[in-house]
């Protein structure tokens, strides 16, 4: 369960038995034929998978070099975390699971939940922010039409990370029947790792496609957001041993890296626990954890999934900071270059461009996370279209 | 022999009362203490506040949120402890969670807990297993106890392991539930201890969650060896202020 | 140009020329290897099609028998407009323009068309009434977004309607270079047969889809809504031969058929002329065009494509109307049945199961024409979520 | 002979006047019609007005707009002109969209035409071929003379066809644009009217679109048999009303 020095599972006691029944069957489960064509079917029927590896000509003309944009804001509920969804659904099903619960901060995780449990006729309970909840009233109108319950979380901040406590503390308080849907690389182990997996789909499908494409599996540079890293995790997956492949994670800067609002955490965060894994997070020197800030709500997660940490720690990948403001103006560009609107949390990856000068050899794989329609009002407001 | 050990030997059933350190007003913590033991109460956990308590309910959760915001820290606790030997002799249990104590650094905040004199720690978040194999030898280097939990759905083979490796008392959580929730013991709950004292484990059990008066105190002690009372302490400091700390403490023990 | 006595070019001289270079090339482009090339890899990498044909479980059992969904929602942009504007900026290329045109109701067909030129490169300029630029906010700043310049019908009714006329007005004014990128089966020939041509990729992929599913490439019965029919024309067009499969064509019936609010245009229309087309239209007794009402902005178009006037006045497709509160509630029953929030529009075509009965053995495959993000706030407001 | 043909063969350059039957009241129509011949005018484009005028510019649909609010429909119309040529003489067209004429029916709508005394029609959206395949002998039986436009984009060999087809004058468009924009004529515009001009056509052709005082009408008739002018008399009407229609004329004819 530990990436290097960091992951394992920090939890209570009370959480134990969920924890170890879930590490103890997971990988058993996920082997098992009859998941794997469930979860197969499912990514090619409802999710819409493959998604395309798309060539991005006017990009590539741009800044000379060869762009290739992985679209998983095509999928279902239009980003990446319906992969992990599905996958955690059909794991709920299988231990025998009746309830489910999620945290989620921009809701887009509890969209992609509540869209599962639909899909299986189960109960469903999304702990959100309360501020959230005001923030992103259209991701609540939409797990309600899904028919999931939203619960304000009241505690703290009222945003991401106190909601993720909340479910955790639901959790705690319903130790037989529910399964905890998370939604990011991050938690106890077996989480990063099996979110991980149902990521991996990503970089397995790049690998084909590319091959398709340019003859090779391996790009010369993988680029994806960060912010609890399941979208880098699914994309770097199938390359994270073979170092020909050069790995970009991307974090959300704020207003800056040094202005204090920012949530770049692998570059601020210092080691230390956040919802039950050893990992970077952003804390006081007291060990109480702060309250990040970026303009995508995707990104704004004081911790980083024990992967990251890692690939951080090794100089496997190499980690960027982008700003608000560069981010914004990254995601107008792609719009107005390949008819693409990203979500904010994609555009940090996009915004690299600016910064790093690439070869016209080079084969850039930029994972398109999600897409920008929950965003829209952000970039009214920031353009003031 | 720790205090927690001598407490443990003694007959009778221990009463345990939990509080954030540094609520209602920062520099309560020592007075708070004091009034405790001289109310006649067996044990204190001492809250460690931290910013994402996740095995907390939301009275212990405001508790951390208002001592923080007071100025609370693991210097300012020490600090508040430094003398506290000087008056008080009942066992005293520092409880928090994992994070801060790594950033103060485990070596250094045992170090210091011996130094002011607390007796164990609770930390809801450092599994058995990970303190059994990175910091069992430091804590026992302290002279520390630290102190495990258990709930009704640990299984037989782990509570095994958990009295293998405690030194103290097994904290036996009344439910699987966060602090501060429950109203009084059910059947499940009461034949769960039972189940478990039958256990006839090395280390005695002491009950925590879901304890607030003298009914729920004598249920939880009828088969464990005592009871950690945090949530209803809390919302008594809430209210009255730590003015009249012996009424509560009576209503207890009534 | 004509099927049956409906189609044509009823169109001023100053648009002859236009509509005869697209005339005498339309059919020839479209076969050159090169066009096809371009488009499917578009189609596919772009747009990442093919769209899933998804078998609806939990729909199916509720109503006893075969439902599969062709996830057009899925497509870039969310609905299947895309298919054709993509086809059409090609076509524009070929045809050696540089600027672009198009109308807008509801924002889609505006959105789909804006993508195409930021893709290509090319001048758009969308004309919207100025009432649904105010009800449509998202949409049109989605379209800036991706660089086009919106301008506002201002004249008539101030909807789709007028917002054709102005785009027709600049097509007039601007005959050489520009394209007029028509965003429905409606219009003057070749129009409504060049956009069943590029939307005909549905029924393409719905017959060895099918086949691979359910050993057939014919379904009992396709569905479709009808607001000026391009999502029914793909649906239908590889079936309208084959009479072993039945059509079904769901119009808005708004506040009810006869309650004056409505866009049951086949049902309540008269054989007419609109936008260059003889077709049904809605229309007073002295032949002035009427304003249609439905919940949904893409249904509510007075006219119908004239493939489907012919369509209803053979009997070829069984038409049905359906009510705003029908439609909004099979909305919220997908949503909560299978977790797809399905577009109004084609809400339309799921409440069809309300009124008519199919056998256990029959396969409905209905086209999931576009997803409801862009109709929250309607849903939101409908069910007071 | 009608009376198209036999205006077109005198002498001199015509101006036409197009309005939007009742336009600015719905019972405006025959007293405009009245006054424009009394003023000197040629020749006279009823406006049938239309609910989506798609090849007219702000001007003209505005006041159709404002004349089917008014009430304005085809019998009513019919209606105002049945005692006209008691008092008119000059050549009357029909100028609507072809769905009203339709509804109407085609037939009926060329019978009434004739019945009142109106000499010819312009349905813009009435292409030519469908005219020519359909609706050719309909109007011949009723003595109807169909206009036909061309535009610059208009190609020699249907300018041709048209031209074949007419019988009355081509209505030569100045330039690919909707009714009411530009401002004045440029050398493009001049060039093509004289291009048409040489082709010697075997129908006269009147100018419309941009005409909108002297200067203009003079450029549009050097090498034309007249002009049509239809926004700025509807501007005309909708400052000034129908008080002052022979200063209108006056200064195109000044």
């Amino acid at each position: 369960g530990y990436y290097g020095e960091f992951g394992g599972a920090y939890i209570p006691e009370m959480l134990y038995p969920n924890v170890e029944e879930l590490r103890l069957n997971y990988l058993k489960i996920m082997a098992e034929p009859s998941f794997k064509e469930a979860f197969d079917q499912l990514l090619k029927d409802y999710v819409g998978r493959p998604s395309p590896l798309y060539f991005a000509k006017r990009m590539s003309a741009k800044y000379k070099t060869k762009i290739y944009l992985k679209r998983e804001d095509l999928n279902h509920t239009g980003a990446h975390k319906i992969n992990n969804t599905v996958g955690q659904i059909l794991m709920a099903q299988r231990l025998g699971k009746t309830r489910i619960i999620a945290e989620t901060g921009a809701g887009q995780h509890g969209v992609a939940t509540a869209t599962v449990c639909a899909l299986m006729g189960m109960e469903c309970i999304v702990y959100m922010g309360e501020i959230d909840i005001a923030r992103q009233a259209p991701n609540v109108a939409r797990m309600k039409m899904l028919g999931a319950k939203v619960v304000p979380a009241l505690s703290g901040s009222r945003t991401l990370k106190d909601a993720t406590n909340e479910a955790i503390r639901d959790w705690i308080n319903n130790p037989v029947d529910t399964h905890y849907i998370i939604g990011s690389v991050v938690g106890p182990h077996p989480y990063p790792d099996m979110v991980a997996r149902f990521q991996a789909i990503v970089s397995e499908e790049i690998q084909w496609q590319l091959k398709e494409k340019e003859g090779t599996e391996k790009p010369t540079y993988v680029v994806a957001c960060v912010g609890g890293g399941s979208n880098a995790a699914g994309a770097f997956y199938h390359y994270l041993e073979d170092t020909d492949v050069k790995l970009i994670a991307v974090e959300a800067a704020g207003k800056g890296v040094d202005s204090g609002e920012s949530a770049a955490t692998s570059i601020l965060g210092k080691e230390g626990i956040i919802h039950g894994s050893k990992t970077l997070l952003m804390q006081t020197k007291d060990g109480q954890i702060t309250e990040p800030y970026s303009i995508s709500a995707g990104l704004d997660y004081p911790g980083v999934g024990p992967m990251h940490a890692h690939l951080y720690k090794t100089g496997r990948a190499e980690f960027m900071a982008i700003t608000d403001d560069d981010a914004m103006l990254a995601g107008l560009e792609l719009s107005k270059t390949e008819g693409i609107i990203p979500a904010i949390e994609t555009a940090h990856s996009l915004a690299i461009f600016k910064y790093k000068t690439f070869k016209p050899e080079d084969i850039v794989v930029i994972n398109l996370s999600g897409r920008g329609d929950k965003d829209l009002q952000n970039y009214i407001e920031y353009f003031d279209l | 022999m720790n205090r927690i050990n001598e407490k443990l030997n003694k007959d009778g059933k221990l009463l345990s009362i939990y509080f954030s350190a540094g609520y209602p007003n920062l520099s309560d913590t020592a007075s708070i203490i004091q009034d405790l033991e001289k109310n006649g109460v067996d044990m204190i956990e001492i809250g460690l506040p931290f910013s994402d308590p996740l095995a907390d309910g939301p009275t212990i959760q405001a508790s951390s949120t208002a001592a923080l915001k007071n100025g609370m820290t693991s210097d300012v606790l020490f600090n508040q402890l430094k003398d506290i030997r000087k008056t008080v002799s009942i066992p005293l249990i520092i409880m928090g969670y994992f994070n801060p104590m790594l950033q103060y650094g485990v070596e250094a905040f045992c170090a210091k807990c011996k130094e002011v004199g607390v007796d164990g720690l609770i930390i809801p978040d450092l599994p058995v297993d990970v303190y059994d194999e990175q910091y069992k030898s430091v804590f026992k280097k302290h002279g520390l106890i630290n102190v495990f939990l258990i709930t009704p759905q640990t299984s037989k083979e782990r509570i095994d392991y958990i009295d293998s490796i405690s030194e103290g008392f097994i904290y036996m959580v009344s439910s699987a539930s966060v602090t501060g929730s429950g109203d009084g013991f059910g059947d499940a709950q009461t034949a769960y201890f039972k189940r478990i004292s039958d256990l006839n484990l090395k280390h005695p059990q002491i009950v925590g969650f879901g304890i607030k008066d003298e009914h729920s105190f004598k249920q939880a002690t009828t088969h464990a060896k005592g009871a950690i009372i945090g949530s209803a302490f809390i919302k008594h400091l809430t209210s009255h202020g730590t003015e009249k700390i012996s009424d509560f403490v009576e209503n207890i023990k009534a």
